[in-house]
């Protein structure tokens, strides 16, 4: 029996988070038995290079393409090309306009995402103090969503004021400038909420290199293998993001089902997930796998060397 | 009369960035305190180093697109190394790195010299292949901070005399390329051969090796700044310093380097960087949102060369002169 | 044998119009050698992956490089004339922002067409202005509209992005004229045709080729040098700004980093198809060939799953291996016979 | 060769070879110390190849080079230079972006002990280098601002930079006024009583004969003789030089009064020249005399629609024409063949036929679109006509000699049946053989109608072939002469500005 082909297509290769991600697919195809996972993805996160990558695994005739996607328009008349051609196509981690694929899973729910970020500072700030945003590429839509729900539920953190947003682009540099720019512009700033995990290590790194360990604490969505060395150098209290293999594993197997076992992705369906239990649609055939998970000094040392 | 050309271009960029950094002042005062004037320049630091390779390319009219992959190819190299060798002192590290840089500038060189393969296709090709080369040496991945030994990460913030290492970086290779340029046979010979090949050849100078050194000073210096980067922002992956290439030719064009070779000044080459580093920094402190930061490095550069080319635009002979002055 | 029958009449000394025929020089050239290297490509591709003989893929692996090449035959004009633009990715960049923003203020298909053309003819005049008019060199010039252009689709969109493009105009990057033949496609036959006709059979061709290998000699042969490179410049300013329709009806958006780094593609494509970068020569046809290669490598390894990371090395490669080799063997040739 | 000793340097047997050309072929040449030994040949007979072999320039492909009766292998010029040889090369090869100081040291500047270059000594020597040759300029003056012989006497004082035992002179005084040339010849004086030995190339045979001690003659790359100059006189020496004896007459010529076909009125220029006018009548060559720089090249370009001029009126037949570029002025019937050949005329890269067409495009295609046939026709009537010497008419031009690519430019442009040829220097740096064929046929032109201005600062060109003469100085017409005045001595008064009349009788 020909093996089950299904395309992890991701934002950019070599990033930890999706190297992460691909290592739980393997465990989905492993337990499914007959699937046989293509992880691949342009090298910089770029769309053109997206819709090429989705050119060639349409070529290749694949049965299912589960995408993170960097931009939520410009790849949809490719992947209805290659729905058109018989392939299941769903994205997850960051979304695809609902006409470009069949289901969309979210990492988390983006309210809670949103809460968990500004919580994340405000639990350090008894008091109340200024934060500041560095968010990622100005092209990737989940920052924007999570930044939207974030400034939804600001009532509920009287005293904390959000005094700027800044993009950093993913780029490791120019993360660390737009921080160490941030500190100059606002010198009594208190936090810097970073929801991408380039950002959240350079903001790290531009804190340390200011020395104001202790006084601007670096908090928001990052990888522990990455955040171990500010979580250590106290530059970050904590931070937080969901399991990436979790969610490599869930994308798998819910591609698996929708192409395989003929799976309706209908709102309001119910979709096995394996051993992450069922996955809920919503009016836009979207769904939320689990909370986000803080990690700090306690557990930093157990995860660091998973992802 | 007496030529005081190239200082007053000089003059004329160095009033342009103090104007910069008052209009900045004037919305934001800290800006201009020493501390962050330094920080300013700590940031410009490596676009500093690269130009002033870039600019010894340029001055013997040939051009070298593949700094940034150099640069990002040696960062990614030498953060393996300490990530497999973590024990390795910093001076090894860095001798691998300039020696690293220095073969890729080398093998550009080569190309040029010995196939005289047109310098824009050598450096555009070396580009896509070096940048190509760290994905299959790191398989893509990324080395992080805590992989980095601390002695290696440490070293370009170290801070002497005030200053971190980086700056110092910087300042060493201004002075050691301004005695260079003016002081010696091979700084002389780079203009020569960019202002004349023809008569270079003439005066007993080999055109194809001088352009041959100066890559290999261009990716000697990449490579150097290579490692000061990845260490410096303690990250290292594919994508680093992706585009910088053409930061650094226009941080030349602004510092007035012809980019028909010949023309151009040590002092020209690092106001340049300086002018991008001020605006770059400048902008988020000022509040004018960083999407304007491409518009105007791209206006400054059309400014900057088109105030460049009447300054240096040819007199013509004045034959009619001669009838005023008493014969 | 000519030395002894032309002293032998010196009065009815004949010069023959052509040293070598047709054919001869066919075989010789830099297209054929370059015609070759596809054919070995294809037939690498049909064994190294079982999906490559496939009408549609094929139909599909088209994409990847009409647009691109579209400006390359603009750009072949422009480089073989002896300047060059390194602005085309930053306009179709801005053609796309103001069509965009014209759907906004609710255009149709035919007006974002005349929008996209004109911002890209408009680009091109800016450069030109600045090329022809204030002599500067180009290649400066460019580096910095580059970020100028790219810049201003930055202000006006930001993090943002424009969509809602009406449906229709999805036939241009999307649709298809019969069975598998796209509309790009058809668009590129044109457009190669149109570029083809105009360097190789036209005096203004010949001008182009005149002022790329001596633009004073030119100039005193009664050439209006300066017109000719303010025309070539708007027509890779047209070009962009009819790649910037096509890709933007198939991407569906507009977003300011939309074709990032696609000149240096434009120009490798150009070079590689034997244009000379220092200006004077080169073919259309030549670079017809080189889009064909540059598409057949990305998708024939884009089967295989490689990254196009490692697809660019092999880009790089070949862009500097088909001009070494020839040279090599040159050398080396030289030196076996002493 | 019994009285002066062993030669420093003895060439024997030295043959190169240029892709298609044998540029020498087992020539000889010995230079003796304290001698001058005048090189002479035609155009193109080896002279400046042999330069560049002696200076490392280029690399013999055979034959031995003995310095002292040593054998030795000049392969770069810093070898050369190790060797004691110097020299001024024919065109001048200096660096503009460069200091004057720096251009006359560059390779072999003064070091400090630090091995960095010691600029206070060098500005010092090079002060000294210049106030020898009487250079009129400081050290510290970037090159770009000399003139054309001040280049010269840069180049000059570049050679004698160097300790050398022999110094080679390329034409050393095409560029210099007559005062300059002076000096020059005081220079070479010195350097005979310091014991040089000099290598003096020159097609101007008074100035051979009033320096030179020996003579060494090429043809066509080949060795033909050397000796001493005592021994000789100038006929024996062309005799020697062409193969043939040649008595160089002016073609005979019967100007007719004829309708008027070109008036010039006050043309300006904001620098180069200013109030030019004059008449051109059919099938009329007017010369145009002065020195070098005097700004006839300027004027004739501004003429031809290169550079604008800030005012002046050109009339064709009578009409006023505006001429704005050169597309203009070959649309009114005005074509120009540039001084600069290489530069300037043939469009090196494109075949013969397509340089012959290039202007005439217009008239061989077909709405815009190439005609192929027509332009080898066009082509191969105007190359036979000018007895065009190639292997064939899509040979890419840059491949013929230097006289075969004049014939390309006269070609390109008779093709476009101008009215009004303009010749700017048509015989410079040609030899004495092909300038004859030069003259016939501008005399064949004019007896066509065609009416003919030519630029030359060549006297007895310029008296032999011009029906009438306009001597330009510092940018203005200083005289115009015809018949009678036309003679060597007002030619010369009037392009020096020297104001007494002359005296009558020499
Ligand atoms: N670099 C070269 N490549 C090809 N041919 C050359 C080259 N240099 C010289 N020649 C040819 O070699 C021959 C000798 O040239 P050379 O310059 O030595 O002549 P010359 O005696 O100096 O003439 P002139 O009096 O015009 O200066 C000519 O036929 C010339 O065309
Ligand atoms: N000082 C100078 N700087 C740069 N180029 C020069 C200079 N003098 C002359 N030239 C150029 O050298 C070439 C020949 O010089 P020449 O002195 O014959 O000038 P010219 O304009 O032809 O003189 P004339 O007007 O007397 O014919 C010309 O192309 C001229 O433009
Ligand atoms: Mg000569
Ligand atoms: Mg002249």
């Amino acid at each position: 029996q020909e093996d089950v082909r299904i395309a992890l297509v991701v934002k950019a290769l070599g990033i930890g988070f999706f190297e992460a991600a691909a290592k739980g697919a393997e465990e989905a195809a492993a337990e499914l038995g007959n699937v046989e996972i293509i992880y691949t993805g342009p090298t910089d996160t770029t769309a053109e290079g997206q819709i090429e990558v989705i050119n060639a695994l349409i070529a290749q005739n694949v049965d299912a393409i589960a995408i993170s996607a960097n931009d939520t328009d410009a790849l949809v008349p490719a992947l209805k090309r290659a729905m058109q051609r018989g392939i299941t196509v769903i994205s997850w981690d960051s979304g695809v306009a609902a006409e470009g694929r069949q289901l969309h899973l979210n990492p988390s729910s983006n309210p809670l995402i949103g809460n968990m970020i500004i919580k994340l500072a405000a639990d350090q700030l008894p008091d109340g103090g200024e934060v500041a945003l560095l968010s990622a590429t100005t092209t990737s839509t989940n920052q924007n969503t999570w930044i939207e729900e974030m400034n939804k539920v600001m009532g509920d953190y009287p005293g904390i004021e959000v005094v700027a947003t800044v993009y950093g682009d993913d780029l490791a540099d120019k993360s660390y400038r737009e921080a160490t720019g941030l500190m100059q512009s606002y010198p009594d700033l208190d936090a810097i909420i970073a929801p991408t995990s380039v950002g959240i290590v350079a903001a790290a790194q531009a804190v340390v290199d200011a020395g104001k360990v202790g006084q601007v604490n670096v908090t928001g969505l990052g990888l522990p293998s990455e955040m171990a060395g500010a979580i250590e150098s106290g530059a970050s209290k904590s931070f937080a993001i969901w399991n990436p293999i979790d969610l490599g594993y869930s994308a798998t197997m819910l591609a698996y089902e929708l192409s395989q076992n003929g799976v309706e992705a209908a709102p309001g369906a119910e979709i096995p997930m394996g051993r992450m239990g069922t996955l809920t649609l919503d009016e836009n055939t979207e769904g939320a796998m689990a909370d986000p998970f803080v990690y700090d000094a306690s557990n930093i040392e157990e995860f660091k060397s998973i992802f | 009369m007496v030529s005081r050309l190239i200082p007053v271009r000089e003059a004329i960029l160095a009033g342009a960035i103090l104007v910069l950094l008052a209009l900045v002042a004037s919305r934001f005062a800290g800006f201009v305190a020493p501390a962050n004037l330094a920080n300013v320049f700590n940031d410009t630091a490596p676009l500093i180093i690269l130009a002033l390779g870039q600019m010894v390319v340029i001055l013997t009219r040939c051009i070298d697109l593949s700094v940034a992959a150099n640069l990002a190819l040696t960062g990614m190299t030498v953060a393996m190394i300490n990530v497999a060798m973590p024990g390795l002192p910093i001076p090894v590290i860095i001798a691998v790195a300039i020696a690293l840089g220095a073969v890729m500038g080398a093998i550009n060189g080569l190309l040029v010299w010995k196939l005289s393969i047109p310098p824009i296709v050598v450096t555009l090709g070396t580009m896509t292949i070096f940048r190509g080369t760290i994905f299959l040496i790191s398989d893509g991945k990324w080395v992080n901070a805590h992989e980095m030994s601390a002695a290696f990460t440490g070293f370009p913030r170290a801070a002497f005399l005030g200053l971190p290492v980086l700056s110092w970086a910087a300042i060493a290779t201004i002075l050691v390329f301004g005695v260079m340029m003016a002081r010696t046979p091979l700084g002389r010979s780079i203009f020569a051969v960019g202002g004349n090949p023809h008569a270079a050849v003439y005066a007993g100078i080999d055109v194809g090796r001088t352009q041959f050194l100066a890559f290999v000073i261009s990716g000697a210096l990449a490579g150097l700044t290579g490692y000061l980067w990845v260490a410096r922002y303690a990250v290292a992956y594919v994508d680093i310093a992706g585009g910088f290439e053409l930061e650094v030719v226009a941080a030349c064009v602004i510092g007035g380097i012809s980019i028909a070779g010949g023309i151009g000044s040590v002092g020209g080459a690092v106001l340049g960087a300086i002018f991008l580093g001020v605006v770059k920094n400048a902008l988020p402190v000022v509040d004018i949102s960083p999407f304007w930061q491409l518009a105007i490095s791209g206006s400054a550069i059309l400014i900057a060369v088109a105030f460049n080319a009447r300054a240096g635009k040819a007199r013509g002979r004045i034959i009619l002169k001669s009838t005023v002055a008493p014969t | 044998m000519s030395d002894s029958t032309l002293q032998a009449r010196p009065e009815t000394r004949h010069v023959p119009d052509r040293l070598n025929s047709r054919a001869f020089r066919t075989l010789r050239s830099w297209e054929s050698l370059l015609l070759a290297v596809a054919i070995a490509i294809f037939i690498v591709n049909s064994f190294a992956s079982p999906y490559f003989l496939n009408v549609w893929n094929l139909s599909d692996a088209t994409f990847n490089f009409t647009e691109k090449a579209m400006i390359a035959f603009a750009m072949a004009l422009l480089i073989i004339s002896g300047e060059i633009d390194l602005s085309v990715a930053s306009i179709i960049a801005l053609a796309s922002t103001a069509m965009g923003l014209a759907v906004q203020y609710g255009a149709g298909t035919p007006e974002l067409v005349v929008i996209g053309l004109a911002v890209g003819l408009l680009c091109g005049a800016f450069n030109a202005v600045f090329v022809t008019i204030m002599g500067l060199p180009s290649i400066v010039v460019t580096i910095g509209t580059m970020s100028l252009f790219r810049g201003i689709s930055y202000i006006i969109l930001g993090d943002d992005a424009f969509r809602g493009y009406p449906a229709s105009f999805a036939w241009f990057g999307q649709g298809y004229i019969y069975w598998v033949f796209t509309v790009e496609m058809l668009f590129f036959v044109i457009i190669a045709l149109a570029f083809g006709v105009l360097l190789h059979k036209t005096n203004f061709g010949r001008a182009v080729y005149a002022i790329g290998n001596n633009p004073t000699g030119a100039m005193f042969s009664g050439i209006r040098v300066q017109k000719v490179k303010f025309i070539l410049f708007l027509l890779t300013g047209l070009m962009s700004g009819a790649a910037a329709v096509f890709l933007t009806s198939r991407l569906g958006s507009t977003r300011p980093s939309i074709a990032t780094g696609m000149e240096l593609e434009v120009v490798t494509m150009v070079v590689l198809g034997g244009v000379n970068i220092l200006g004077g020569s080169g073919s259309i046809p030549g670079v017809v060939i080189a889009a064909f290669v540059m598409g057949l490598v990305t998708f024939g390894l884009g089967l295989l799953n490689v990254p196009g990371i490692v697809m660019s090395i092999f880009i790089g490669l070949l862009l500097i291996g088909v001009i070494a080799l020839p040279r090599l063997w040159t050398m080396a040739a030289n030196r076996r016979r002493g | 060769m019994t009285e002066s000793g062993s030669p420093v340097v003895s060439m024997d047997a030295i043959t190169k070879t240029f892709p298609g050309v044998k540029a020498l072929d087992q020539v000889r040449l010995d230079l003796y110390p304290g001698q001058v030994t005048a090189l002479v040949g035609e155009n193109g007979a080896g002279k400046s190849t042999t330069v560049k072999i002696l200076t490392g320039i280029y690399r013999p492909d055979g034959g031995t080079i003995r310095i002292d009766g040593n054998p030795v292998d000049l392969t770069t010029p810093n070898d050369a230079a190790a060797s004691g040889i110097t020299a001024i090369h024919q065109e001048t090869v200096l660096f503009d972006e460069l200091s004057v100081a720096e251009n006359v040291f560059i390779g072999h500047a003064p070091r400090t002990r630090l091995g960095l270059i010691d600029r206070a000594e060098m500005h010092r020597a090079a002060a000294r280098l210049l106030d020898e040759i009487g250079a009129p300029f400081g050290t510290h003056t970037p090159l770009r601002e000399l003139g054309i012989a001040n280049k010269h006497l840069v180049a000059i004082a570049r050679a004698l930079s160097v300790d050398a035992r022999v110094v080679i002179m390329d034409e050393p005084t095409a560029a210099l006024s007559h005062k300059e040339i002076e000096e020059l010849y005081e220079l070479v004086e010195t350097l005979k009583a310091q014991g040089k030995a000099i290598l003096f190339i020159s097609h101007k045979f008074d100035e051979i004969f009033r320096i030179a001690d020996r003579y060494t003659v090429f043809r066509d790359g080949a060795f033909v003789a050397d000796g001493e100059i005592a021994d000789i006189d100038e006929n024996a020496l062309v005799k020697m030089m062409v193969g043939r004896a040649v008595d160089h007459i002016f073609p005979a010529r019967r100007p007719t009064v004829a309708e008027e076909v070109l008036q010039v009125v006050g043309y300006d220029h904001p620098t180069e020249f200013a109030d030019i006018g004059f008449r051109l009548h059919r099938g009329e060559i007017l010369g145009f005399y002065g020195l070098v720089g005097a700004g006839r090249s300027e004027f004739m370009q501004s003429l031809f629609g290169i550079t604008r001029p800030s005012k002046g009126v050109c009339k064709m037949n009578g009409k006023i024409r505006v001429i704005r570029s050169p597309a203009d002025a070959v649309a009114n019937g005005i074509v120009y063949v540039p001084e600069d050949r290489g530069k300037q005329g043939a469009i090196i890269g494109l075949p013969i036929f397509q340089n012959i067409t290039l202007p005439s495009l217009g008239r061989t295609s077909r709405n815009g679109f190439l005609q192929l046939a027509e332009e080898f026709k066009l082509a191969r009537e105007y190359s036979e006509r000018l007895d065009l010497r190639a292997a064939s008419l899509d040979q890419d031009v840059g491949n013929l000699s230097g006289g075969n690519q004049q014939k390309v430019v006269i070609a390109k442009w008779l093709a476009t049946q101008p009215q009004v040829i303009i010749l700017d220097e048509p015989t410079k740096g040609i030899d004495i053989g092909s300038k004859a064929a030069v003259h016939e046929f501008m005399a064949e032109l004019a007896a066509q109608g065609l009416s003919v201005i030519m630029v030359s600062s060549e006297i007895p060109e310029v008296i032999g072939m011009s029906d009438r003469v306009i001597v330009m100085r510092d940018g203005r017409i200083a005289a115009e002469l015809s018949g009678d005045d036309l003679r060597p001595e007002t030619l010369v008064r009037h392009a020096a500005g020297i104001s007494t009349p002359a005296p009558q009788e020499a």
